[in-house]
């Protein structure tokens, strides 16, 4: 069947939901109706989508962690020795789990029981199964989500959504393109479909699931546009299957005014397109995730890193943050480790929250630049689809049209290439088939001279690779030294 | 069997492709000649190429976490397969969680691995000693 | 003899020597002639006012911590320790030093060798005397300063400059006022011509040496305009004794937007003001100090605001930064904790240092604000002196017109009650007796109203004691619960 | 002598003086009544307070980390100077350093201290436990 957005009829649903139910023996323990009314019976305060409504209203940003381990016993305690410091809660999937090795999972649940401690770089939450996943639900007071990377995300779904987990990250391009290397995108898009799907018919039972496009995408030197435009796709896409509670992201680029710009005109720009597309009851958010490239190892230089993403995420006026660890350079952090990035986080975001980041011109074209830059390269996806989003977005990957700066995925052309200007803002080096209006490309252009000429060196991969290290070196652009 | 020859990836489910990359332009601009296999490479994969190539190295990097599981019988599979003077180096950010760098070198040391290397290690010198070692196993 | 703004007579100022050099056995091994030698030979590398012309060329912050132990070789291990992470050294001195307290200094001492420990709160000079003193400056690579808060600071003067130190901080008014109870202000005025005088004289013969008037005064919710009024009245002051080189400073309030509104209209104002008094011939630099109040327990909310100051002094364009470190709220640092302080600001530095803060509107009428309320009562001060800056300072502080608040002098009105308006700026709950222009209190006023609008309560004391308590506590403002 | 008669300051030539508005505001809006010598405040001019408004309980601050020093003896003269039964406190940034708390009480209990705060304590609960004190020593 071809691809279409356009929300899947109950027949195919279900009858592909039958293939999914039985892909793992997990599976078979799920149903539908009843995961509805368990649901149903969770408390308000573990809704994700009212945490989000109230701090949306107070004007607040939320705090929420990444964290999950092998066994659910460890589990639970991770997450409640970070429930006092944070408003929302993770379970972050290991990374078997995300490609459906299951087998591998089991192996890892396994080896980490023997070895008394996680070897897996999350929480296998497949594996473990409904029940399980309940008890993780139930031993928390916070709304919890489930965050991944997985492109075919239907069983892990099924199986959280039913277990009382009230949000669920990613989508048919930002959980494929940084996360995977060979599924083609048209299957991504087409597993996401159904998850969405899912979330709509909770959503159609009373029961509002959160949804999050995953906006970072590869976390490295990503330009606003480029995931504000997967942002937007994948916001659209979930509406058509009947979510209505979307959280858009975007990762920190590092520059103050790129990144509050950035979040600003995500914000406006997903009303604009959401509005124009016909949608009108939704709900919408964003979130601000604290650096997403290279951390540098010392733990102290790595609570600035944190400090400057608390800080930015507050003046920004995002919803949440996304908060990183001390030990994020080194490897999954301990609890404490964990524990003490949401405290600083938390400290920076009571410092700035009333705060007024001043309009200023330069910020109102640095919001305009962006603006014009989705609305060009959308433009063209909406045009290669003949109409239809999901096949445009299909087309334009192959295209280059959309192209996400170093991702694994072979589906993506990879051919445009970011570098910081000299302010440290994130520009574009090489544009490869991405349709910007030439004024655009021109203005990328002399910021990125500008930035050579004070450097006395031409711009070139080297500058490039000088960017990808350059947080983790204590700077923010990789200037020669 | 062309003495630069080399073999890269990150082995098992993991998808970080950003020092992949880099480590390939680096080797590469060393004079090199670089089989990068990408991110998610089995240990067959890896063989394969090696062999297809006659290759003197293998790189593996493993940054996710699961190290310890992907990596571990890579040596004996080598030689199962009849490299047995192949060259294994490995790196990244091996095991789960922040560890002393000297217990995870043993750690990998003892599976066979020539050299272990934390993700901070600067890719110049690693040519340098890539150079010596595929040199001294001919 | 009466205290007037004029330079000391060589007459006076050799008669006092006698006597300063004789009130501590170690006065008698200075000798000036040799000192001015001793300062002639040190590399260009130790001269603090080449790194903060180098730094102000460039466009650059420079990072200086906070440090001083009992004993010269742990004095030197710690310096040596930090040296790295630092481009300015300091030696902090203790705290019976700064009183003249040298028995109980050398008591400290010698239980500090009996315990193994420091057991002062800082470096005292004066009893290690000249030898010790230089040992310690020969024993680094990098610029050295004295600081510490001293009412009578002759002797500490004349012995760390003889022996190589090529900054010195403190001022009439910002080390007696915040530092002393019952020192009168003409007198630690006259005191501190006196180390100007010798600045002025060791420039004379060619040696700079940095003046550096004491910023934040006491710590406490300062607004800018009272510090502005003391640097500028210190810096004018030492400008007439000869020191040419004066460094200006500002401890962080906490607002983003006031903070660089103060250091960018302390520049101007300092402009504006020697000029107007006829010198010309001086090098200006200005010191931002990062929150100078009480600090939260918690080292990771300790970090943060620690980065905030880093991020604000970057932004505001300071030429250099007092570092505060994780242990601020518990006591004197460990080495090590004090070195994650420099790493956090490094880092924060290093990735702010391109940005440029846009000019806005709000950010104009923040500077122009600060530079009505120092001109208004500025104007008085210069009024009660009947021209002599001296003592219109003496009288003014008599008057309440200037006031410091929270500070422990009993020449201090402490009349004047500050308190944070609705974004966090520091603005006026109780003018006192400051002078200011009626449309400036009626601004102050009716900020502070709208704060306490919103917090549903009037303002008053207790709203005074809660924003004192805010920051150790996670917050900016100090709203109720 | 009344019971809620109380004499506050802290010693040595310590100059922190934004605790101690604070404790005076908050002791005397709890009843109080309190006599604040500021800051740098010497042994015997506590002692003097104390005798001659006939206080209950003296409050002794030290902030700056010279407590170890200025704080040591002071029982001794209480005693030496007729004020056998007074109750002292002691609270502040006594020691020199991060250290741990319960060393520090320790340190300072054996001097003689009834009770030993750390700069975290809430002043509203000293007001209770004060109270409590002075009247167990009447
Ligand atoms: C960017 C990033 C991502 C991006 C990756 C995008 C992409 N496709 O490339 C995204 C967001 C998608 C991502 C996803 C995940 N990530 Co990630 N990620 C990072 C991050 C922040 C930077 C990695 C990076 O690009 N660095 C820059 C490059 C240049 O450095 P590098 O990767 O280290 O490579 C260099 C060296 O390691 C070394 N090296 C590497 N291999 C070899 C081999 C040899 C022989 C030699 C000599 C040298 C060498 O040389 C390279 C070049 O200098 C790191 C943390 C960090 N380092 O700050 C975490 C990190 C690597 N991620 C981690 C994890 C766990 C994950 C996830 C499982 C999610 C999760 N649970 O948090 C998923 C992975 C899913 C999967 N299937 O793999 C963990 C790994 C934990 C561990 N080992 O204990 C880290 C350390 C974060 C953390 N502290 O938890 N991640
Ligand atoms: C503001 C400040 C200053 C200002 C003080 C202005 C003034 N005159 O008041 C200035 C800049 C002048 C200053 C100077 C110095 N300071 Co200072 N200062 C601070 C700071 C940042 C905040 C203090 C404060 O006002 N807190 C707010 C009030 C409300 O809290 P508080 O003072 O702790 O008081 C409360 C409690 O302690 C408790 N409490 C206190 N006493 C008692 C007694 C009893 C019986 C009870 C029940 C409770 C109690 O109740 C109070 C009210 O809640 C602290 C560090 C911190 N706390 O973050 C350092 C700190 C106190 N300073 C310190 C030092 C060493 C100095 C100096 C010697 C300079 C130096 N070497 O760094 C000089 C002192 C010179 C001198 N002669 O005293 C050290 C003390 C170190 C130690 N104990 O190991 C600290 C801890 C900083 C540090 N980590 O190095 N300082």
């Amino acid at each position: 069947m071809q691809l279409r957005n356009k929300k899947l009829d109950m027949d195919t649903f279900l009858s592909e939901r039958t293939e999914v139910m039985t892909s793992w023996p997990t599976g078979k323990d799920v149903d539908f109706e009843e995961g509805v009314l368990y649901q149903l019976s969770l408390p308000e305060s573990k809704r994700f989508s009212s945490a989000l409504a109230a701090a949306d209203r107070e004007g607040r940003t939320l705090r929420q962690p990444r964290a999950g381990v092998a066994l659910v016993d460890e589990h639970i305690k991770l997450l409640q020795f970070l429930e006092d410091t944070c408003d929302l809660l993770p379970s972050t999937i290991d990374a078997y789990t995300r490609l459906n090795h299951y087998e591998k999972a089991a192996e890892g649940i396994a080896r980490s029981t023997a070895a008394g401690t996680s070897l897996l770089n999350g929480f296998p939450a497949v594996n473990h199964g409904l029940n399980e996943c309940r008890r993780v639900v139930e031993s928390l007071t916070k709304p919890v989500q489930v965050r991944h990377g997985t492109p075919d995300a239907r069983l892990l779904a099924e199986i959280t959504l039913a277990a009382g987990f009230t949000a669920y990250e990613g989508g048919g391009i930002s959980y494929n393109i940084p996360y995977a290397k060979k599924v083609p995108l048209d299957r991504s898009l087409r597993h996401w479909q159904y998850c969405d799907r899912l979330v709509g018919l909770y959503e159609e039972r009373g029961v509002r699931i959160n949804r999050e496009p995953f906006g970072p995408l590869s976390g490295t030197l990503v330009p606003p546009f480029v995931s504000h435009c997967v942002a937007l796709i994948e916001g659209l896409l979930a509406l058509e299957q009947g979510c209505k509670c979307i959280t858009l992201g975007y990762g920190q680029a590092g520059n103050l005014v790129q990144d509050i710009a950035a979040i600003r005109s995500l914000r406006e720009l997903a009303h604009e397109y959401f509005q124009a597309a016909g949608y009108t009851d939704y709900q919408l958010s964003t979130v601000f995730h604290q650096w997403m490239g290279g951390f540098p190892e010392n733990e102290a230089m790595a609570f600035s890193v944190i400090c400057s993403g608390a800080a930015a995420a507050a003046l920004a006026g995002a919803t949440k943050v996304i908060v990183k660890t001390p030990h994020e350079a080194s490897g999954v952090p301990t609890k404490e480790a964990n524990k003490q990035g949401l405290e600083a986080t938390t400290q920076m975001l009571n410092m700035v929250r009333e705060q007024i980041f001043p309009m200023s011109p330069t910020l109102d074209q640095e919001i305009e630049l962006i603006k014009r830059e989705v609305r060009s390269v959308l433009a063209k996806v909406f045009e290669l689809g003949e109409g239809d989003l999901a096949q445009g977005t299909v087309r334009a990957v192959a295209a280059g049209v959309l192209d996400v700066p170093f991702a694994p995925a072979s589906c993506n052309a990879g051919k445009l290439l970011p570098v910081r200007d000299n302010v440290g803002a994130v520009r574009i080096f090489e544009p490869g088939r991405v349709p910007l209006p030439d004024d655009v490309l021109t203005f990328h252009r002399d910021r990125v001279s500008e930035r050579a000429r004070a450097e006395k060196r031409e711009a070139s991969s080297q500058m490039v690779v000088d960017d990808i290290y350059a947080i983790s070196k204590s700077r923010l652009i990789g200037r020669p030294r | 069997m062309s003495e630069t020859n080399v073999i890269l990836g990150v082995i098992g489910s993991d998808c970080h492709a950003v020092g992949n990359k880099i480590i390939d332009t680096v080797l590469t601009g060393e004079g090199f000649r670089v089989t990068n296999l990408g991110v998610m490479v089995s240990q067959d994969e890896f063989i394969d190429a090696a062999i297809e190539v006659g290759a003197g190295a293998i790189l593996v990097s493993s940054i996710y976490g699961h190290g310890e599981i992907d990596c571990a019988g890579f040596r004996g599979r080598c030689i199962e397969r009849g490299l047995e003077d192949i060259v294994l180096y490995v790196g990244g950010n091996l095991v789960i969680g922040k560890r002393d760098f000297s217990e995870v070198e043993t750690l990998f040391k003892d599976m066979g691995y020539d050299r272990v290397f934390p993700p901070t290690v600067d890719i110049k010198s690693v040519a340098q000693s890539l150079r010596q070692d595929i040199a001294a196993r001919q």
